[in-house]
């Protein structure tokens, strides 16, 4: 028997350089990595670096892109550009927040009730049909009117808090075929418990399904806020590409090419934000699934 | 021992120098199986035995070019012969030509049936799509004939029919789903039937069962078989003619009683030693010494060097070719890969029964 | 492939644009109108309605000078009481009946049922002869003059039968409030005639009615039949964002949508022209009195006028049609020479921007200016919020423009959208610090109606209807020109009587209370911004400076006063 | 079954167990009254034919199934209802290794992931770096050398035996005290066979771990169960139980019989001599859903007495101290030996 | 009859009675239909409060609308308020309540508020039809071509269209839809005159009579074109990027390999193994967004003047007429819980691994 040699490289050494190896597989992967980096960053760091003054402008009303003003300017004469850099915190917060609680609550509830089945499931099934059928737009105005719904924390969780069970009813569908799987029965026997079998040997299974899920929740946690924004149930504070994107529908910029660049660059940055996760989830991929894995 | 076909006849399948490589990441590959070279006759079976992790899998795999996403034949031909005498190179099939190819001309049963299929389908689904996607004139079209033909061969294999067909795969054990997938590959009588381990759930008398099944099919049909098992009494039964593989290489080939009574290479004498009798009192059995080598870092040599009780010096610099022992026509000459194969001495201890 | 609609026929078209809803849930109900009646009546809600149901008259806010149009003539008799139109003779309905004063009757005692303002002033109403309508006023006014010539004639044949039972209720002296009444006016509600009964030139295609068009086609033996020089009205369905691209395609002629300044800026560079005309109306800055004790000084809002560039919040919010407010005197600017004399004008403060000004009256008000900011007097940074109907594009863009520049000014304020459907029921009840909401009114040329809303509907006395007080202004008050006043007292005499001078006086005083008092701060007036196309349907529209463009678009419209009068012509004729 | 070693109590004791899946076209009667237990130490053989319920009633055992008749205990208490803390250390002390090695083993975690995970979470290994070498250890057991070789891959790196083995290298890494092996050497070649078996047969010596261990190989059951018992298994009952030596040696059941006179050999010479089918009437199995009536064996038995076999079913009996055997003629023969040796005496 | 048989027939009609109590409690489906009728019940209630929690009432609603909207003065607005009287705000609660549950059960879903005369069936009768149509259309339309685009992606996997539909795939689907409708209008209509969007718009031409004949069909068809192009190019990356990562999980299963070995047909490998599998996990999905298309499309209907349902509930809310927002809600609610019950169903059917019948206790 051969006794471990200095060949071994720890497990954890491996893992942290094997994360970085993984990082680059996929030459799109790591593309969509930098974008993604790139504008999260933008928008968290941006608010401290970027002098927030952006002055009205009657003169520069719905101007065109200039050397002064790199995406034109809105319709109070103030910078495109300036409100791109400063008002994605909120927006990509909020996105990412949002995404996350949806996709948690769907996951944890999901397979859990899959698993458990029996009453539990029941019950779970019960509340997921009348979250996902509560008229949501009625209930944002209830809630707006009782509540002042602008920190954007508090958006994120509403935002999360009702759009999780599309997502619940997949995952548990594919938990329930999964449970059955012999592998899963391994882990029961082995006794990992509740929680490791569960999130530790089903779900990893349907990890990049969930992905990619979390990905469109993403930009529909972000539409969800735009539309709030729309539906005149949060408010207007400030600026973010959501306001900006509300801004610009409001008042009919899409109908003017002169002020075309103030609806697209918050839409572009979405749209941006959301293929480069989309490329990043081919690593991803690959890191999930190693049968994916040809490098 | 069953007769082989006529010597003159000309293989099924020829293999040269067959290659198949694994890439495992890092822009490495490992060859699996390397340098298979071999012949196979109509009507002949060819038992597969080794080590577990030695490449049978993956030499069946790469004969019907089923390999993995991250597998390929980097090297090495594969002549496949139709009944009408045209042949073929199957690693240079078209993808058409291939599809059709596969399990009308060859099929398999593969290892670890259990995942073989579809969750969603029926037992019944299985076979009539497998009918109707090689549609020929005189197979069974309509739903009573696929019936009859699928139950005809399931209850050849033992299983009862409308039990089985019925049933979506997770309702069956797993010896029956084995026995299916037995059954589904005779179901368009191809000439050449690659069976992986295909007995490993099986009981003794449905192991036998089926031996008798394929015995008669075969001179029916008259097809040839590669036969995977690590079940040495069962290719002792089945087969004409045995493999020895390791490490990725046949190193050993020859007719049944070559192998069994006279085997020349010191990794397949261990083997058939190590074979438990049923009958007689406890033996005491001793696996051959050592380990398996990984495929990554194989001894220098002879791969079997560092296991093996007649190792010289030799061994450790030149890996042996399969040096003829007995020539024979149609692929049943007694080759080993052994430097000392003059050397080897093999007496089973037996315990007859009385 | 669609298809085909039914081939267009040769005449002119003029195409506009209106919101509608199609039938059912559309009706053909258009009593009341514009004073009244019930929701989603197909085009009458609005300035095509009257093509079809004519007005007795239009109105020349300029001139100051009615337009006759189904009546001949009026007279007002102080002495009596009496108000009397004396009706054009052969007038003809659609179905072939005549337009007599009996349908006179009809229209306003359908106006009984649907509670209008005129009303309150009716002792009774009488039809002496088939041209002769007169109204007997219990208390005078001379709102009566609009609320009477200006109200569309409906047809007997169709409510008739309503007048007489309002009719017999109104004699037994029985309000609306009575179970009779009750039962008359679901009974009302439920009366949906199939179609309209048109006294003007066109009448509804009714086989055309989409949920995109309507077509208006000539109606020949209505008035005006002959004068008209559109053989058909196109009228696109649809709010702003869907009448806007068609607007931009050149399918419509005239739209009244509040269109955005970048769709104005398109429709300008596609070629249309711009009609402002004043809406005489506009967003204010409402205080919260109940909550900002700071505010409670005039002086502190005065700071607040001082403080804000109202040209460039104009601007913002509406381009060429947002003019800041210059005299705020509580009404239009365009309506001051009208009602103040040159005098009382110059008395008027204009609080032009001024941030010196502003800090000077904060300070004499006990606010302190600390680093950038202002300190109430209680010491406090001034931080505040100012809510908004967020999905009015120009009230947002006020709103947050003032917040911007009061911040500058070391007021921090915050703007903060709110469901539109919220906002009144917020600052009724109080729920707000500051807050915008419109002053002025627009479909009523006299100043009474603009101080009702400045004054009354989001303050006490009309927010008590939801429980709160609104900005909770105190209307008897004290002011620097009269000493104590009654703000309630002064405004409702402004809009009573049949003595103009004394209606002036009474203007005049609650202007200078207004201006001095600044009980909310105009912001900026509106100004309709019409897209009007030339050469493509029609020949040409009113020059810019045409004094009918004074007229308030959904008041009195000029474009289809111009229908009517036939000055209106197609381009190719 | 009666208890061979009273003294001790046995580790897992099945009474009375059925089970029956239903489906759309009737119930299917799996496994019927099967009883046997298995004490440290123990091995106990289950074979029979393919499809007749040792993978049920092993996953009875394992408690991965709730039987829908008879009871499993677990150290003499009912393992349904235990508590919840009982019932863990019954799910630690029994392992099971499943028949399929392709399905058992999930294939996004990698070999160390698989065996290491239950070591981290039960303790037994107490870092990163133990984990590994544990794992490596328990790998090597298996004869999976250079472990480092297969720690990092993944199940479809593996081959079908190499699978095999990882599946009991992470059974045995809670150190069970009972396992249960399905068909748990079947792909492994005969020499790693024998090498896994001697070392199993040493952790039942030194360790006293029991094996409930299910083969269809009976010279495999030979070899490990010498000193265990063997039940053997047709159509959902169990008909021959006894010690492993006496059963294989000297079958008393007719089904038992046949199923030694199909053993092959490796030998080609011997091999042609057997006898087709074992020697039974018939090779057709009976289906499930529509069992035969009396002796589920009778339409194949070589023994069929018409009358007797196909009227009532028979029962478990003893037919000697240590044997028992489900069959209407052998009970008969053994009841006119004894009544003989009875009157002998 | 004797007091014998009297006896008899109660016990047999108890019997029965506890037979069919006991079907209810075994009956997966029936239990599952029971539990949907309660959600039903639940989500009516809760929209009933709900809405009546909103700002605002009609009266009060439409007499802000009207001042905003035309700057008339309150009086005139309220006066026209006055003449939606049908509408009583001092019902007590409960009364209502009970009413609507009523109501409910009969099929009567009350009157409109705004529109005197027209009942909230009717409303929605109008209305309902043309999103169902376009919507749905669309809607299989783009989980036809999601889904197929999906595997296509799966198959050729860092392939070319793979590369290219997921990336317009991802940008297409972060464009909202209103906004892309807004853009199909602008640049398709106004600037480069592709499409007559005047003609276009709507649900149907002027003057076209419904009735069963291509004429009219084709004509709906006409107008659906624009709201339907819309909602499949926004929602067609979506269904193709989850279709993908679910049948790149299957790809990896043995039974495709060994369907391939078995010479398979790769259309029949691609639908019944692969694509029949990969769906599985996004039955659901569809199921419930096949609920929500009666939900329709608030700002695309509204672009293109398509008057759906969604438009029209979004304009009920905005007014505040409550019986109708509750009746919209309520169907939409009704939908939604049946494609989720039906979606429960059928995946039982659709994954024999799953265990429907197990007990639930
Ligand atoms: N989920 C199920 N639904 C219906 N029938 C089933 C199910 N599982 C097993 N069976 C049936 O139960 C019987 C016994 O199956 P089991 O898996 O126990 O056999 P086994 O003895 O392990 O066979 P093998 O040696 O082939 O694995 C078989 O006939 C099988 O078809
Ligand atoms: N996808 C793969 N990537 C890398 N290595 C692989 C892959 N598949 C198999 N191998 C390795 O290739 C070797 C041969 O595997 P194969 O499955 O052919 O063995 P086998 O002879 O069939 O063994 P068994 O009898 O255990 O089934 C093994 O060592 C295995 O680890
Ligand atoms: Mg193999
Ligand atoms: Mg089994
Ligand atoms: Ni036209």
């Amino acid at each position: 028997m051969t006794q471990p040699t200095a060949a071994i490289v720890t497990p954890r050494a491996s893992a942290v350089q094997g994360f970085f190896r993984e990082l680059t597989r996929s030459k799109s992967g790591f593309v969509g990595l930098i974008i993604v980096l790139l504008i999260v960053g933008m928008s968290a760091i941006g608010p401290l670096v970027v002098d927030p003054s952006n002055p009205t402008d009657v003169n520069a009303i719905w101007g065109r892109p200039s050397a002064a003003h790199w995406l034109g300017t809105d319709g109070a004469g103030k910078d495109t550009f300036k409100q791109i850099v400063l008002g994605g915190r909120t927006v990509v917060f909020v996105g990412f927040a949002a995404a996350a609680i949806t996709t948690v609550i769907a996951v944890v509830i999901g397979s859990l009730a899959a698993y458990f089945r029996g009453r539990f499931d029941a019950v779970m099934l019960q509340i997921t049909d009348v979250v996902m059928t509560i008229p949501q737009i009625v209930l944002l105005a209830v809630m707006g009117a009782f509540f002042r719904l602008d920190s954007p924390l508090w958006l994120a969780l509403l935002i999360g808090a009702l759009s999780w069970p599309i997502l619940m009813r997949s995952i548990r569908a594919q938990v329930l075929s999964l449970k059955e799987r012999e592998f899963v029965e391994a882990a029961r026997l082995l006794d990992l418990g509740t929680f490791r079998v569960v999130f530790g040997e089903i779900v990893p299974n349907m990890a990049s399904y969930i992905l990619i899920n979390f990905i469109i929740a993403v930009t529909n946690a972000i539409y969800a806020l735009v539309g709030l924004y729309l539906l005149g149930l949060a408010p207007l504070a400030g600026s973010n590409w959501g306001i900006m994107i509300n801004d610009a529908w409001m008042k009919g910029a899409m109908f003017q090419n002169d002020a075309l660049p103030y609806i697209l660059s918050p839409v572009a940055m979405i749209v941006l934000l959301q293929l480069g996760l989309i490329m990043l989830t081919r690593t991803l991929e690959e890191i999930l699934n190693p049968r994916l894995r040809d490098k | 021992m069953r007769q082989t076909a006529a010597s003159d006849a000309e293989p099924i399948l020829s293999a040269r120098d067959l290659v198949v490589a694994y890439r495992t990441g890092d822009g490495k590959s490992v060859e699996a199986v390397r340098g298979i070279d071999f012949d196979l006759y109509p009507n002949q079976s060819l038992a597969l035995v080794g080590e577990s992790g030695c490449g049978k899998t993956t030499l069946g795999l790469g004969l019907l070019r089923l390999l993995p996403r991250l597998g390929s034949i980097p090297r090495g031909d594969v002549t496949y012969r139709y009944r009408d005498g045209r042949t073929i190179d199957v690693t240079e099939l078209g993808k058409k030509d291939l599809r059709r190819w596969r399990w009308r001309e060859a099929a398999m049963v593969f290892q670890g049936a259990m995942n073989a299929f579809n969750p969603v389908l029926k037992i019944i689904d299985h076979m009539s799509e497998t009918l109707k996607a090689h549609p020929e004139k005189n197979s069974p079209k309509t739903r009573t004939q696929i019936y009859d033909r699928s139950a005809e061969l399931l209850r050849s294999v033992r299983l009862e029919p409308r039990q089985v067909l019925d049933s979506y795969p997770h309702e069956l054990s797993g010896g029956m789903r084995q026995r299916v997938l037995i059954a589904m590959s005779l179901l368009l009588e191809p000439q050449l039937l690659i069976l992986d381990e295909p007995t490993t759930a099986l009981d003794i008398l449905t192991q036998r069962a089926i031996v008798d099944v394929l015995a008669e099919l075969r001179d029916k049909y008259k097809f040839a078989m590669i036969f995977i098992s690590h079940d040495l009494a069962l290719a002792a039964e089945l087969a004409d003619r045995v493999a020895t593989m390791y490490a990725g290489r046949i190193i050993e080939t020859g007719n049944v009683r070559d192998i069994f009574y006279g085997p020349r290479h010191p990794y397949t004498s261990g083997l058939i030693n190590a074979v438990p009798p049923v009958v007689g009192d406890l033996p005491e059995l001793a696996s051959i010494p050592g380990n398996p080598p990984g495929l990554n870092a194989l001894p220098q040599g002879c791969s079997f060097n560092p296991r093996c009780s007649y190792v010289i010096d030799e061994c450790h610099t030149v890996e042996p070719e399969l040096l003829t022992i007995t020539e024979r026509p149609a692929g049943m000459t007694h080759a080993a890969a052994c430097l000392r194969w003059q050397d080897v001495q093999h007496e089973r201890k037996v315990i007859a029964r009385a | 492939a669609p298809a085909q609609p039914d081939s267009p026929q040769s005449g002119g078209e003029f195409h506009g644009a209106w919101p509608y809803k199609q039938p059912p849930e559309g009706n053909f109900n258009n009593a009341g109108n514009p004073f009244g009646g019930l929701p989603y009546r197909i085009l009458s809600d609005g300035i095509y309605g009257d093509l079809i149901c004519l007005p007795s008259a239009y109105y020349y806010w300029a001139d100051k000078k009615w337009e006759m149009m189904l009546a001949e003539s009026y007279k007002l008799d102080e002495a009596a009481k009496t108000f009397t139109v004396k009706i054009k003779s052969g007038l003809k309905w659609s179905d072939g009946k005549d337009l007599t004063s009996k349908d006179y009757l009809t229209t306003f005692y359908c106006q009984y049922i649907l509670r209008t303002s005129l009303w309150s002033f009716v002792d009774k109403i009488e039809a002496p002869d088939d041209t002769t309508f007169v109204l007997t006023m219990n208390s005078p006014s001379t709102v009566v003059e609009r609320y009477i010539l200006r109200s569309n004639i409906i047809s007997t044949a169709v409510f008739g039968e309503m007048a007489d039972k309002a009719k017999a209720l109104h004699e037994s002296g029985k309000d609306m409030d009575s179970p009779d009444g009750q039962t008359l006016s679901s009974d009302f509600n439920k009366l949906l005639p199939k179609e309209y009964v048109a006294n003007g030139p066109y009448n509804l295609d009714y086989k055309s009615i989409s949920n995109t068009q309507v077509t208006l086609v000539k109606n020949k033996t209505g008035y005006a039949a002959d004068k008209v020089k559109f053989e058909k009205i196109v009228v696109y369905n649809g709010e702003t964002p869907e009448v806007t691209p068609l607007v931009q395609s050149k399918d419509v002629d005239f739209a009244t949508h509040g269109f955005p300044t970048a769709s104005e800026k398109s429709f300008m560079q596609e070629g249309f022209r711009i009609l402002r005309a004043p809406v005489y109306s506009g967003p204010a800055i409402l205080f919260n009195l109940d909550k900002l004790e700071e505010f409670k000084d005039p002086r502190a809002r005065q700071a607040i006028a001082h403080a804000l560039d109202r040209n460039t919040n104009g601007t913002v919010a509406l381009g060429d049609s947002g003019k800041g407010v210059q005299y705020m005197a509580g009404f239009s600017d365009a309506q001051l020479d009208d009602w103040l004399s040159a005098e009382d004008k110059g008395k008027l403060n204009t609080y032009d921007f001024d941030k010196d000004a502003a800090a000077k009256l904060l300070q004499q008000a006990g606010w302190k200016k600390s680093g950038k900011s202002w300190m109430k007097p209680d010491g406090k940074p001034a931080q505040y919020e100012i809510s908004f109907p967020q999905p009015f594009a120009d009230w947002s863009a006020a709103a947050t423009n003032a917040a911007e520049q009061l911040s500058n000014f070391g007021i921090k304020v915050t703007p903060r959208g709110v469901d539109d459907k919220q906002a009144p029921v917020d600052i009724d009840k109080g729920n707000f610090q500051l807050a915008i909401q419109g002053w002025g009114a627009s479909n009523h040329p006299h100043p009474y109606f603009a101080f009702v809303q400045d004054l009354f509907t989001h303050n006490i006395p009309i927010a008590k209807n939801q429980g709160g007080k609104g900005m909770a202004f105190e209307l008897k008050t004290t002011t620097k020109a009269f000493g104590k006043v009654d703000l309630t007292e002064i405004v409702t005499a402004a809009g009573q009587g049949l003595n103009e001078a004394e209606q002036k006086a009474n203007v005049t005083k609650a202007a200078i209370a207004f201006n001095e008092l600044l009980p909310m701060v105009p912001l900026f007036e509106r100004y309709g911004n019409n897209p009007a196309l030339e050469g493509k349907r029609v020949k040409k529209f009113m020059a810019d400076d045409d004094p009918i463009l004074k007229n308030a678009p959904y008041a009195d419209n000029y474009v289809i006063i111009w229908l009517l009068l036939g000055k209106l012509e197609p381009a190719s004729a | 079954m009666p208890d061979q070693n009273d003294s001790t109590q046995p580790l897992i004791r099945l009474t009375g167990v059925s089970q029956t899946f239903r489906s759309k076209k009737g119930d299917i009667p799996a496994v019927d009254d099967v009883s046997f237990s298995v004490g440290p130490g123990e091995v106990l053989c289950l074979v029979g034919e393919s499809g007749c319920g040792k993978t049920t009633s092993a996953r009875a055992a394992a408690g991965l199934t709730k039987p829908t008749g008879g009871t499993v205990e677990f150290e003499g208490k009912d393992i349904w209802s235990m508590s919840k803390q009982e019932f863990t250390s019954f799910r630690k002390s029994v392992q099971y290794v499943h028949q399929d090695p392709y399905a058992s083993l999930n294939p996004i975690r990698n070999i160390f992931k698989t065996v290491s995970t239950p070591l981290r979470k039960h303790g037994i290994a107490k870092n990163g770096r133990d984990a590994w070498e544990q794992s490596a250890r328990l790998l090597e057991k298996v004869s999976l050398t250079p472990a480092e070789n297969y720690l990092s891959k993944f199940p479809h790196q593996l081959s079908g035996g190499q699978r095999q083995r990882v599946a009991v290298a992470r059974a045995l890494s809670l150190n069970p005290r009972l396992i249960i092996a399905d068909e748990s050497t079947s792909m492994l070649d005969v020499s790693i066979r024998v090498g896994m078996l001697n070392m199993l047969g040493k952790l039942r010596d030194e360790l006293g771990i029991g094996f409930l261990f299910i083969t269809h190989d009976l010279a495999i059951a030979k070899y490990f169960g010498w000193q265990g018992k063997t039940a053997v298994m047709y159509l959902g009952r169990v008909v021959e139980f006894g010690p492993t030596p006496d059963v294989i040696n000297h079958p008393k059941h007719p089904y038992t019989r046949a199923l030694l006179d199909a053993v092959p050999e490796p030998d080609p010479d011997l091999t042609q001599t057997k006898k087709p089918g074992g020697g039974l009437r018939s090779s057709e199995i009976p289906s499930l859903r529509d069992l035969p009536s009396g002796c589920t064996f009778h339409p194949r038995c070589p023994l069929f007495e018409p009358g007797l076999c196909d009227g009532i079913s028979p029962q478990l009996a003893a037919v000697s101290a240590t044997r028992e055997v489900s069959c209407h003629v052998v009970a008969r023969s053994v009841a006119a030996e004894s009544s003989s040796a009875g009157t002998a005496t | 009859m004797t007091t014998a048989s009297v006896t008899a027939e109660r016990r047999t009609s108890e019997a029965s009675f506890g037979v069919v109590l006991r079907k209810v409690r075994n009956s997966y489906v029936l239990r599952r239909i029971l539990r949907a009728l309660f959600v039903i019940y639940l989500v009516a209630t809760g929209v009933f409060f709900m809405v009546r929690l909103l700002p605002g009432n009609p009266v009060d609603v439409y007499i802000n609308s009207q001042i905003a909207m035309y700057g008339k003065s309150y009086e005139t607005a309220a006066a026209e308020a006055a003449a939606l009287f049908s509408f009583d705000p001092g019902t007590p609660m409960w009364r209502q309540y009970v009413d609507y549950l009523v109501g409910i059960v009969r099929g009567d879903l009350g009157m409109s508020i705004l529109s005197p005369g027209t009942s909230v069936v009717q409303k929605i009768a109008l209305h309902l039809p043309w999103t169902l149509f376009s919507v749905g259309l669309a809607m299989i339309i783009s989980v036809s071509i999601g889904l197929l685009l999906g595997m296509v992606m799966a198959y050729r996997r860092g392939g070319i269209i793979d590369h290219g539909v997921s990336t317009l795939g991802s940008v297409l689907h972060a464009i909202p839809n209103y906004l892309f409708a807004i853009m199909v209008v602008v640049i398709g209509a106004v600037q480069l005159h592709l499409i007559d969007f005047t003609r276009m718009r709507g649900h149907s031409t002027p003057g076209v009579t419904p009735e069963f004949s291509f004429r009219y069909l084709s004509d709906a068809l006409y107008h659906a074109t624009l709201p339907m192009v819309v909602y499949i190019f926004t929602t067609v990356g979506t269904w193709a990027l989850v279709m993908k990562s679910s049948t790149t999980q299957i790809l990896g299963e043995d039974y495709v390999t060994v369907a391939r070995a078995r010479g398979l047909g790769d259309g029949r490998i691609r639908s019944m193994y692969v694509g029949r599998n990969a769906v599985l996990p996004l039955v659901a999905q569809i199921a419930t967004q096949a609920g929500f298309v009666v939900g329709g499309a608030i700002f695309v209907e509204q672009t293109f003047s398509y008057d759906g349902i969604g438009i029209t509930l979004f304009q009920s809310i905005n007014a505040r007429d409550y019986p109708v927002i509750q009746g919209i809600l309520l169907v939409i609610t009704i939908t939604v819980v049946l494609a989720n019950l039906i979606a429960d169903l059928v995946y039982s059917v659709l994954d024999p691994r799953i265990r429907t019948g197990e007990r639930e206790d």
